[in-house]
């Protein structure tokens, strides 16, 4: 049974090549039943390989299957090969369900758009090329699936092309992630040339014995791996296009932006976690990144009106939490954090995309309103979800989010600093949430609403709602995979002080935005308050600062030298002799006494050189 | 006069022969074709005499002629020239038949200065041998009296050729004055203080001066555009060919013979002779609107790689500077006679076809034609396939062997310059015009046989030169081995 | 035997188009189409002989006197890089016919017979192993393919091809020269003149003349390749060029100057080589990220498109210098995946002129709507040129890396990132033609012709990019080889 | 007997040579032009006299008897270009003739 898990990633694949074979001419009806089917089949394949996985002994619970030898040179090899033990099949279990459940919403939320076709072609791809990147048994493999959901990512966000502006989201997100998989893939290059491998296992095996902890090496390795866990991972200082992709389709944004890719950065450095192990200075680094990020986007998501904008600045603060976990080492609460807001997030966008379909694409929260009375299935899983996201006891968010706080609060001395940190985020995430519900849910109705969802909208969001509560229960046991980090009961103040802090933001919250105690506006009158909201609502300002310091010099330069001043110098070469033949041409005078007198400089000039050199 | 003497002088005898019997049949009856065949049949029996000539050789015939290999090879190219010229002739002076037979008696004469040029080993027959040469030439030049351009050509040769004529003997006297001997070797035997001899030095400095206006060097070399460009293209075609190719073949002669190459200075000025005219030639020929002036300054360029391979090698071994001078003027006769051949072709003594507007579509409108032309520029500019590939191929062989790096250096920027222009050329005819309006070119057979041969021939020997280099390679016994025959020299 | 046939069929295959158009008019097509059936017929035969892991060095031998004047013969051998390379120019080959089916609809005969003969001399110049002959193949296929931009060419045609014909013509010049040096320094230690390539690598030569004539060698190849700085010529030659004619230029031409990097450069001066690296990797990382940005800059798509080859091929010489196994491997995979990608995406371009008359992507805008086939193929091969992963590209790009990393860290990290520039320009490409509002027009999608082929190129890439170890064990005996040479002669 | 030195000879020769080549180069009528060249070449021929006579050797007597030759035969074909030059251009200044150039 195991030996299928090929047909794993090759189902989504099949489907790929079906949809874009047939260049559309499918009968509409039938394209949906391809595309969520293929994703459907290999949920349930992953499930059943994930009783026959379980069923092992912890120990026993790896698999590695070998399809084709991929490419050698010289003393490099890798295999086309993946490997299954806890923690990917965490991934995929996650990606495949999750993904089913958003490819079947998908079904009624493009119902309508003329290239259905290409979307469900394109939704495919991008979960073959994500259960790659989850599956793989070695860096370049992994690397494939890397890059391959990054060009699903771009194809999604652009994938309303008429609009320029969705394509230079697309563009954008393509082009920063690279910037950190180009690090990502130096850290690959680092780590072959020092490890002479680049199987996952046996590198971090060989990592272990050669390189002692700390050393520069490791930390190298580490930081380049980093670079690419950042920027596909949408955390400091790549986080700039996560909140332009919202450009594409809402299940994208959900699929893509808010459950499975978005996190592959936690996966790899889970992956990796006995290369950061013997890089605590990266580590640290890890936690403080995910500390920051957490804390920035979660001001930036306070000041958002558009309702997906919202939701992505929520993202890059959840991810906050999960690398702020990785950098504590408490590998697994990362891990659990990014399955739980897995189906949290999904469920928040897929809402958020059934609230948008009914408002004909309107998405900003303050035209919404008393959307509760209009559309009550979306306003009690929308509720379920932001309860999730704030974390608020028993639902699966809080275990999650609970266990990393902890973490980071016995984390050795900057520890305290870190959970204080993730505390004020969470009273962040308290704060935002019941600003957009109650702005987009209570109040007097400001649009329209039109309920035409069918069944396959209603339906994963209750399985999505259920998840969320109850994911926390059903956490996979991640041992051997990743080293179980026993949380050490601390004080139970600061359990409380934890559990309570979301609470404080939703009081907050209610304060502000229902009973009106102290308006928004009122707030906006503080000295400087409106400059900090616009620099929170610009993401810190960090779009200007890169524009400045990297895409206008680029463009200017490129302008500047679309010629190629290198041609410049044969163009050079060409003058010259064209002045040396005009130069010359004259002494072509056609008269017979001047060329006689040429003859005779000449005799005279020989004679001269002859005879008196 | 010795059996062997007279064998050696056979080909000189029945060209003069052939010479004078079209001569008199003119008289008798002015027909161009009979002319024509009894000037072809001429030199087709001189050509047939050649091997027995060769059988005796290397000879000498009474201390003015030496008559060997090296000699030889050259007679058999200026005489298959010659022929080649004829047919162009009979082709280009179509329209006026019976007015021009006059022509081919000076083709033979001037055909026979070359073979006296060539074989010459005495100063008196070097300059016999020349003026028979160039004053052959003047009347062909004027040859279309009725046109401004040629009576203008004629008359700047004449001049400026009897201002070299001068320089010659000039030079000479004063070789002969400080020396007191004529004859190559004696004047070779007493090089060795030739240091301490302002005045012969001098002298043969004149002399180079001489001989590089008539292979066009620069400085000597601003005659040759307007001259080329005035001559009736089958002219043109004999001046670039055969009379360049014998002086230069006189000069290997004159100075391996006179040990020239033992004075560093006459190198370095033939050296820069050279760069000199390479850079000159092909820099004047850039922007060149008329096909004939271009190929003129291209004439000049060549003469300057050609003096390249002949300092180079000369530097390294006499049998391979013989052979680079041998294969290279082959493969430059050869190109040369097919590309003025093909102007030739589509002019006649009415209107010569030069402008570079002329050639526009060409390749459309008569594709062989273009064809040849095409393989003859691309010859000029040494791309593989053709003969002046591995002529080029010498060239650089020698230099590069030499270590002569500058020369090398100017030959490489000289071929690149030059490209330009040929492709220029090659870029006119294949230019897709509208051929609707432009008459398709008529080829006459003559002229047609002719191109094809040498098509033929510029690929052939391109392809497999190894035969051409073996008739070359034969030329190193230019001064080796004991010449038969006598010596004397002037009592 | 068979190595001769490989070269001829072509070559006799454009003969024989000459006159096929007189017959029908689209004869010579399908004679051109016939021809390289054969070829492909006789290079799976070859593939079949050598099974999947050829364990021998050299595949096939032709070996003949040719000019035994100067030791050159006519040898041709095959290898596993020799016969991808072959394989990859008979495939584009194709492409290249295909393309033209109705782009061109003039002059037929002419245009298939300069297809044909430059991919006779293109295969001719991976097969020769007499470096005389393989100067000879290297020139042959220039006039072919400049008369295929200087005829069917688009409105600047005239001074693209005579710029791609200067460049490669000097370069090859200094090439010429470099051969030289190399045989005759191998003749005064030998004293046997040859040309021959298993001769030469025995060449003994000092670091000092190793060095200058390595560096002829390498400006004749990098001006091939390109690189910066001698890479001017290529925007020109391939924006002009019809769009077989920039199938040709892009897919298999360039790979010449590769080709002889990794033949001649590598093998022949191992200490040289290595001395020279660290220049020759700065100059590949500079090629990469400097036509990245000029890529960027553009708005015509070919010329937005010849960029990108540069910096492409800048990821070979980065490879070829770093001269371990992956570097090699990456270089060679490298060369045919950018063979086919690039091919593709000319092939494009070139529908896209034939259908909106215009190259400028400021007019386009919206093709997405119009024709999704293009947009879908479009897209497919812009990934794959910005190094997508399980397409060929980046299995070459990636190993070239791998390599480069271990020998040079510094240059690797500057060069990787052009891994961050390559999506800039690719995609812009994608935003600026096909997606945007739709323009109003009516643009026809691709056919059932046309697909078949993209969907051929795309299997190609596909395949390279998830197998490229069916290709990699071909050239694996050589790249160790190199690596051997390299370890064993280097400083 | 006593003779005229050589040095002394070959001066005349060198100033008659001179003086051809300055009338050549500053007159423009063609018959005059061609009298210059006649005139260097005889000089080239007093040249090859005082040389034979140094070396007492009949060799320069016989080269200034080829000089004489040349020097006939290349007037004659002169003459006959003028007279068509003449006929043509009904000048004989020789500045006239630059028709081809560049």
């Amino acid at each position: 049974m195991l030996n299928l898990l090929w047909l794993v990633p090759f189902m989504p694949l099949a489907g790929f090549l079906i949809l874009t074979a047939s260049e559309g001419r499918l009968p509409r009806a039938y394209v949906p039943w391809i595309g969520a089917g293929s994703v459907g089949l290999s949920a349930a394949l992953a499930a059943s390989l994930a009783f026959e996985l379980l069923a092992l002994a912890p120990e026993a619970r790896v698999f590695r299957q070998t399809l084709w030898h991929w490419m050698a040179a010289g003393d490099f090899g890798v295999d086309f090969a993946f490997y299954l033990d806890a923690l990917s099949l965490n991934m995929l279990l996650v990606v495949t369900g999750v993904g089913f459940l958003i490819h079947v919403y998908s079904a009624g939320y493009m119902a309508d758009d003329p290239s259905m076709a290409r979307f469900f072609a394109y939704m495919n791809l991008f979960v073959f090329a994500m259960l790659i990147l989850v599956l793989a048994d070695n860096l370049p493999l992994l690397y494939l699936g890397w890059e391959g959901v990054g060009l699903c990512s771009y194809l999604l966000i652009g994938f309303w092309y008429e609009k320029p502006e969705n394509g230079y989201a697309a563009r954008k997100a393509f082009v920063v992630t690279r910037v950190g998989d180009t690090a990502m893939a130096l850290g690959l290059f680092l780590m072959f040339s020092q490890l002479g491998t680049l199987d996952i296992q046996e590198a971090m095996a060989r990592a272990s014995t050669q390189w002692p902890a700390g050393s520069a090496l490791p930390t190298a390795a580490a930081l380049l791996l980093l670079g690419g866990a950042v920027g596909k991972s949408a955390q400091l200082p790549l986080q700039v296009w996560l909140p332009d992709a919202m450009a594409g389709p809402t299940p994208i944004s959900a699929l893509i932006h808010a459950a499975t890719m978005v996190t592959a950065g936690v996966y790899l450095i889970a992956r990796t976690h006995a290369l950061f192990a013997l890089a605590p200075e990266v580590q640290t680094l890890v936690a403080a990144i995910g500390a920051i990020t957490l804390l920035m986007s979660g001001f930036s998501a306070l000041t958002q009106t558009d309702i997906k904008r919202i939701l992505a600045y929520s993202t890059i603060s959840q991810i906050g939490y999960m690398f702020l976990a990785l950098g504590v080492g408490a590998w697994s609460a990362a891990i659990f954090h990014l399955t739980t807001h897995a189906f949290f997030k999904a469920l928040l966008f897929l809402g958020a995309g059934a609230v948008i379909l009914s408002l004909h694409h309107e998405q900003d929260i303050f035209r919404m309103g008393g959307l509760r009375r209009s559309l009550p299935l979306v306003f009690w899983t929308f509720i379920v979800g932001l309860a999730a996201l704030v974390a608020l006891p028993f639902t699966s968010g809080y275990y999650s989010k609970h266990e990393i706080l902890l973490s980071a609060y016995g984390s050795g001395a900057a520890g305290p600093w870190l959970w204080a940190a993730g505390t004020a985020g969470a009273i962040l995430t308290g704060l935002y949430s019941t600003r957009l519900l109650l702005v987009a849910f209570f109040g007097t109705e400001r649009t329209q609403a039109h309920s035409h969802y069918g069944s396959n909208i209603g339906v994963p969001l209750v399985v999505l709602a259920i998840l969320s509560l109850a994911g926390g229960l059903a956490k996979l046991p991640l041992f051997p995979a990743l080293p179980e980090t026993g949380t050490e009961e601390t004080g139970g103040s600061i359990g409380l002080a934890t559990t309570a802090a979301p609470f404080l933001g939703v009081a907050i919250g209610y304060l502000v935005y229902r009973t009106g105690t102290a308006s928004a506006e009122a707030l906006l009158q503080l000295p400087g308050a409106e400059t900090l909201r616009r620099l929170w609502f610009s993401g810190w300002g960090m779009d200007w600062v890169y524009d400045r310091l990297f895409v206008f010099p680029f463009i200017a330069l490129a302008r500047l030298n679309k010629g190629d001043a290198v041609d410049r110098l044969y163009q050079g070469i060409v003058a010259l002799t064209r002045l040396g033949h005009c130069m010359l041409v004259p002494t072509q005078t056609g008269q017979l006494r001047r060329y006689a007198a040429g003859m005779l400089f000449g005799a005279a000039l020989i004679l001269a050189l002859g005879v008196w050199s | 006069m010795t059996a062997d003497a007279f064998a050696a002088l056979l080909p000189f005898i029945v060209l003069s022969a052939a010479a004078v019997a079209v001569m008199l049949a003119i008289a008798i009856r002015r027909s161009f074709r009979l002319a024509f065949w009894l000037t072809a049949g001429g030199l087709l029996v001189t050509l047939a005499t050649l091997p027995c000539a060769l059988s005796v050789a290397p000879a000498y015939v009474t201390g003015l002629l030496l008559v060997d290999a090296y000699g030889l090879f050259f007679h058999a190219l200026f005489l298959l020239a010659a022929l080649a010229v004829a047919l162009l002739c009979l082709a280009y002076f179509r329209r006026r038949d019976n007015e021009n037979e006059e022509i081919f008696v000076l083709l033979l004469t001037s055909t026979l200065g070359a073979l006296l040029l060539v074989s010459s080993a005495h100063l008196a027959m070097f300059f016999l041998g020349l003026e028979v040469l160039t004053i052959s030439l003047f009347p062909m030049i004027a040859y279309s009296v009725r046109a401004s351009r040629p009576l203008e050509a004629g008359i700047k040769y004449l001049m400026l050729s009897g201002l070299a004529s001068s320089f010659l003997m000039f030079g000479m006297a004063l070789v002969y004055g400080d020396l007191g001997v004529l004859s190559f070797e004696q004047i070779g035997a007493s090089g060795a203080e030739l240091g301490q001899k302002p005045l012969a030095l001098a002298g043969l400095f004149l002399i180079l001066a001489a001989i590089g206006f008539k292979l066009s060097l620069a400085p000597f070399h601003l005659w040759t555009p307007d001259v080329y460009q005035g001559a009736p293209a089958p002219v043109t075609a004999f001046l670039a060919t055969v009379s360049k190719a014998s002086v230069f073949a006189l000069l290997l002669r004159f100075f391996t013979t006179v040990h020239a190459e033992r004075s560093e200075t006459f190198l370095c000025v033939l050296g820069l002779l050279a760069v000199v005219s390479i850079l000159a030639g092909n820099l004047l020929a850039l922007l060149q609107d008329s096909l004939k002036r271009l190929l003129a300054y291209s004439s000049i360029a060549h003469m300057g790689y050609l003096m390249v391979g002949f300092v180079a090698a000369g530097l390294l071994r006499r049998d391979l500077q013989a052979e680079t001078i041998a294969f290279y003027l082959a493969a430059y006769t050869l190109t040369s006679l097919a590309a003025f051949g093909a102007i030739s072709a589509i002019s006649d003594d009415a209107r010569e076809s030069d402008r570079l507007s002329d050639y526009t579509g060409l390749f459309w409108r008569s594709p062989w034609l273009a064809a040849v032309l095409m393989l003859s520029l691309l010859s000029l500019a040494g791309i593989p396939l053709t003969v002046g590939f591995v002529g080029k191929f010498y060239v650089f062989a020698a230099g590069v062997q030499a270590e002569t790096w500058p020369l090398v250096t100017t030959v490489v920027v000289g071929s690149g310059i030059g490209i330009y222009y040929y492709l220029r050329v090659v870029l006119a005819m294949i230019r897709t015009v509208d051929t609707a309006f432009l008459p398709a070119q008529s080829l006459h057979p003559a002229a047609g046989l002719v191109l094809a041969v040498l098509a033929a021939l510029v690929l052939g020997a391109g392809l497999f030169p190894q035969t051409l280099i073996d008739a070359a390679s034969q030329t190193p016994q230019i001064s080796a081995g004991a010449p038969k025959g006598n010596r004397h020299s002037a009592p | 035997m068979i190595l001769l046939w490989l070269i001829l069929v072509p070559f006799i295959g454009g003969l024989l188009s000459l006159p096929a158009r007189r017959w029908r008019d689209y004869a010579p097509r399908w004679l051109a189409l016939a021809a390289l059936a054969v070829d492909a017929v006789l290079v799976l035969t070859l593939f079949a002989d050598t099974g999947a892991a050829p364990k021998t060095d050299w595949l096939a031998q032709v070996d003949w006197a040719w000019i035994p004047r100067f030791g050159i013969r006519f040898h041709l051998a095959l290898d596993g890089l020799s016969l991808l390379l072959v394989g990859l120019t008979v495939f584009l080959g194709f492409a290249a016919v295909l393309c033209s089916w109705t782009e061109i609809r003039e002059r037929q005969g002419f245009f298939h017979f300069n297809l044909l003969w430059t991919l006779a001399g293109v295969i001719g110049v991976f097969l020769a192993l007499d470096l005389f002959l393989f100067f000879f193949f290297w020139e042959v296929m220039l006039i072919p393919m400049y008369l295929l931009i200087g005829i069917w060419g688009h409105e600047n045609r005239a001074y693209a091809a005579m710029k791609f014909f200067i460049f490669t013509q000097v370069s090859g010049l200094l090439m010429l020269i470099a051969i030289l040096a190399l045989v005759f320094l191998h003749y005064q230690t030998t004293r046997s003149l040859s040309f021959d390539y298993f001769e030469l690598l025995e060449a003994d030569l000092y670091p000092g003349a190793a060095r200058w004539i390595m560096l002829g060698f390498f400006v004749a190849f990098t001006v091939k390749l390109p690189a910066i700085p001698f890479h001017t010529w290529l925007p020109d030659a391939h924006t002009q060029a019809p769009t077989g004619g920039s199938v040709l230029l892009a897919g298999v031409l360039l790979k010449t100057g590769a080709y002889g990097l990794l033949r001649f450069v590598i093998p022949l001066f191992p200490g040289a080589a290595q001395d020279f690296a660290p220049v020759a990797m700065t100059l590949g990382a500079v090629s990469i990220l400097y036509a990245a940005k000029l890529a960027f800059a553009q708005t015509d798509i070919k010329r937005l498109i010849a960029y990108t080859s540069i910096s492409h091929m800048g990821f070979v010489l980065l490879g070829v210098f770093a001269g371990n196994a992956q570097a090699l491997q990456g270089a060679v995979m490298t060369m045919l995946a950018h063979g086919v990608s690039a091919a593709a995406l000319f092939m494009v371009a070139g529908a896209l002129q034939e259908r909106l008359h215009t190259r400028d992507m400021d007019k386009m805008g919206g093709l997405w709507t119009l024709a999704p086939r293009i947009g879908a193929i479009t897209l497919f091969f812009s990934v794959a040129a910005l190094g997508m992963p399980g397409l060929g590209n980046f299995v070459g790009e990636f190993l070239v890396l791998l390599g480069s990393f271990r020998v040079d860290t510094a240059i690797t990290a500057f060069a990787a990132i052009g891994l961050i520039l390559a999506p800039v320009y690719a995609l812009y490409v994608m935003q600026r033609a096909f997606h945007g509002p739709a323009s109003p027009c009516e643009v026809r999608d691709f056919g059932i012709r046309e697909m078949g082929m993209m969907l051929c190129l795309i299997a190609a890439t596909a395949w390279m990019g998830l197998h490229p170890q069916s290709m990699l064990a071909y050239t694996d005996a050589r790249v160790n080889g190199l690596t051997r040479t390299l370890a064993q002669r280097g400083p | 007997m006593a003779s005229i030195p050589f040095e002394h000879a070959l001066l005349l020769a060198s100033v008659l040579f001179a003086l051809g080549l300055v009338a050549l180069l500053i007159r423009r009528n063609l018959i005059v032009m061609l009298m210059s060249v006649e005139i260097m070449l005889n000089a080239a021929g007093l040249a090859f006299i005082a040389a034979g006579s140094r070396w007492g050797q009949p060799d320069g007597q016989v080269m200034f008897l080829l000089v004489l030759t040349l020097a006939a035969a290349e007037v004659g074909v002169g003459l006959g270009l003028v007279l068509q030059i003449y006929r043509r251009y009904k000048t004989l200044d020789v500045d006239r003739l630059s028709e081809m150039q560049g």
